[in-house]
């Protein structure tokens, strides 16, 4: 019996364990399921190939703590340049690569208020592959210019600056971060998305191949170590996002990916 | 009559600068419902180390805070803080708006008895720009220009956390959250609930020791069963996301969430 | 034959700065001798946490020494350090003298990524008007002047220390030596050696992993039963006093701490 | 049988008991028996008269230790104004209250090497009371003015200083530093020291009234507390100097004091 395609999901988790190859730790959000599954995947490939181990954060997890001198390791951690690749959201996400985790209006007694900046004024500066991943891809989210900037995507020059955007992954596709621009560029569509669609739920304007590619799905090998030991670990972590993905992929309802 | 809940909760005034923990990290939730019963302290100046959730919620639905100072206030998987949201939105509080390390970094110089502490990053956000209290200078050890940061150190009045464990001595086993031994280390007065007190002397072990907040740094301590519920305690109990949740959607509106405190209030205090 | 020892030691070049611990909390003596025993390397800046003993006097008296960054070197008890005492005198090594809380506030900077830390006092010392690295400034939070002293980051090539114990996977028990953790934070390497190396994941209990450092800081580790001798190890053995007073008398004179040096050495390496 | 009249020890002992009086916490150097002594005496005190409990930190002791953050806490901890008190020693002290740890002669090629400022140029800043204690009282220790200066006496207008000299003990005799002259003045001799010898052992100038006290022994139940709890305190950190302080009390070849 052949394993059924990759699902959306299944298609983030792979892009993201693609954009992690070569990262030797990668710290991931403490309600962040799809990256936490993507660096658990680049973790079992890179162990298959016999690559350098790949370690894995997971900030408010006990079992995947590395750190023991409370919160403020990982901020340490992140500016010795031990922390290779981390994850941020963003309420809007500009084309220059800002983000806003703040809210919509004016500030600071805004229209719409959201919890607030967290580290990423911080780990935006420091960490080389800065992830910008949202599932949600509309023009509410993917904004011209972003109504408060609580992490710059690109700093001037003489501004010290080790890290910053090196993709923006979506519900519709991936982009990569040209910093010398600044600016996207949309890498891949993924299946069943257009570049009509992209333009019209994107509020920035960015760079594309005239035909871009679509994301490439996971091979066999790639899709079985996901499935099955991937999973396993991530139910570890979060049970129920594990239960739901399982029921989602083996069947029941299944959204699958029209390849 | 009193008790000791009321004794620590008789530390903390009006106007003052209260340090709390982050949601995971130990939250005095009996405490601070006590606060909020006693209904006697306005104007508190809050701040998270280095966010905050139901808590800083409830304190501000509640009236009793002026300013929060924070790198993000929300409920986690149950979703926005409503009190705190809807009170920005009003401009009913002020919003010191920061970011996780600054907050660590100002703790830090209070610790360090310095002035400030220099941090990396922050250059063009609009955090940077809306702290008229933070200021940028050219590092004096660069050869070229090399703008940096200063935060100020941040020296709360009263700090106040829930750990698993205390001694008759007043040591606090906080584990690996060191960040509640940088608050008592900033503050003056530091107040701690706990789920245990042990009759050994927890530094008198040195596996015990190296978790311990030594009583140097405690003000006093009372016994709080369960008192960060409905937050959780790391090795102790997971945080109680159907009460989370029954919070969040109740404290929608004012009303909702005044219902919500008389109904709950006999239940801890 | 090569061992773990010569592992580790391999990781020590000429020309590195190597951090080294107190003489109560971790001195790697086995490894010390290991490095003099093979003879490789020269040039050495040691940066002391925050003085030194006897592992700093026999890397000078071997001759490998070129800097000594240090609050203090003594044998503690038994005196003087003869090597270190004759070298300064004789202008053979650079002295950097410092005090204690400007070694921690060197590292910290290293640990928080930032190019200096503020520190009060030291004004108006010698050991201040001798370091030019340092930089006095107005604080700029300050209406008034009031002058401070930054001191630079120290980022370490290497940091050497012994503990009681590690795992497999190459996290280390330090307990409360929680300056060991800092000056592993602050190092582009950290070399460890241990008692003794246990089956169990110090991580997993919360209780072992509050005294940890995780191996995410640990270069490599090894084996060294004793040793940390003849100096002590908190919680396993007291200091040899009569082997630091023996070698304090013998390394009075050159040829005495050779003779030392050639007759001791069998023991160990 | 009435008990022994005070050593010269005991003295010492009383001295810096009495000059810890109404302190919350003193810290206490690794291999300073008597300071230690000192200050467990105060404590005992304290505890007889009903006051605040002191706390005594001896530097290096696991027993003593209230510190859990590595090396670094002392420091930190005097710099909070959480220590109210603290002993220096010198090879050399001057008159100004500039201690000398480092050596004697031109710097850095010095005639003698001393280990160096260990935390001086902190701790007197940052400590109230910073007891200067030194048993050998001779020309060549109190000098007119130091060779180096680890840590300065006293620091110009605008400087940051929570902490300085308070007292300077020797086997001599006791003074006290006011930092507006700035200088010392003698408190007192110790039985048995004349003022002529005095000046003739000090490097320095000091205030002095003309007819100086001797400074006063210990009454009945101070000497008993001392004799008893205080010496099983100190002869659990102090094993070797408690024992030795137990022979010259009780009576073999004692050294008394002549009062």
């Amino acid at each position: 019996m052949k394993n059924p395609p990759a699902t959306a999901r299944e298609i983030l988790i792979v892009t993201i364990a693609r954009l992690l190859h070569g990262t030797r730790h990668v710290a991931v959000g403490a309600a962040s399921p799809i990256p936490a599954a993507g660096a658990m995947l680049a973790r079992a490939l890179a162990e298959t190939a016999g690559e350098p181990r790949l370690r894995i954060s997971i900030l408010g997890s006990v079992k995947h703590n590395f750190f023991t001198n409370g919160s403020t390791e990982l901020f340490d951690c992140a500016g010795q340049g031990r922390i290779d690749a981390f994850f941020l959201g963003g309420g809007q996400i500009d084309g220059a690569g800002n983000v806003n985790l703040i809210g919509v209006g004016a500030y600071p007694e805004m229209k719409v208020r959201w919890p607030g900046s967290f580290g990423s004024a911080y780990l935006y500066f420091t960490i080389p592959r800065v992830i910008l991943f949202r599932e949600e891809h509309t023009s509410r989210v993917m904004v011209e210019k972003v109504d408060f900037i609580s992490a710059p995507g690109t700093s001037a020059e003489g501004v010290y600056r080790k890290g910053g955007p090196y993709a923006l992954l979506t519900g519709r596709g991936l982009f990569m971060f040209d910093k010398d621009k600044p600016g996207f560029r949309l890498e891949s569509l993924h299946p069943g998305q257009t570049l009509e669609q992209m333009h019209e739920a994107t509020g920035f304007a960015f760079d594309h191949a005239e035909k871009p590619a679509e994301t490439a799905p996971p091979d066999e090998t790639t899709l079985a170590l996901l499935r099955g030991r991937v999973l396993e670990e991530l139910g570890e972590t979060y049970p129920d996002f594990a239960a739901g993905f399982r029921t989602e992929t083996l069947g029941v309802e299944p959204k699958e990916v029209t390849t | 009559m009193q008790d000791d809940l009321d004794r620590l909760a008789a530390h903390v005034k009006s106007g003052m600068r209260v340090a709390v923990p982050v949601d995971y990290g130990g939250v005095p939730m009996a405490l601070t419902r006590r606060l909020i019963t006693r209904g006697d302290v306005t104007d508190l100046h809050l701040i998270c180390v280095p966010t905050g959730g139901l808590q800083v919620d409830m304190l501000i639905g509640a009236g009793m805070v002026t300013t929060v100072e924070t790198s993000a206030v929300s409920l986690g998987e149950a979703g926005g803080a409503p009190r705190f949201n809807d009170a920005v939105r009003s401009g009913r509080i002020r919003i010191l708006d920061a970011t996780c390390p600054a907050i660590h970094a100002g703790l830090l110089a209070a610790q360090k008895a310095v002035p400030f502490m220099p941090i990396r990053g922050l250059l063009g956000s609009d955090i940077q720009a809306n702290r008229a209290d933070w200021q940028v200078m050219d590092n004096p050890l660069s050869e070229g220009a090399d703008p940096i940061v200063l935060i100020p150190a941040i020296h709360p009045d009263v700090a106040v956390f829930h750990a698993p464990m205390a001694d008759r001595a007043g040591n606090v086993w906080i584990g690996r959250r060191r960040e509640l031994a940088a608050m008592a280390y900033a503050a003056r007065t530091t107040l701690v609930t706990v789920e245990r007190i042990v009759e050994t002397d927890l530094m008198a072990d040195e596996l015990t020791a190296a978790g311990t907040l030594p009583a140097l740094y405690v003000t006093d301590v009372a016994l709080a069963e369960r008192g960060a519920w409905p937050h959780g305690l790391w090795g102790n109990y997971d945080p109680d996301s159907t009460e989370l949740r029954r919070y969040a959607a109740a404290a929608k509106t004012a009303a909702g969430f005044a219902a919500y405190m008389a109904e709950t209030e006999s239940e801890i205090a």
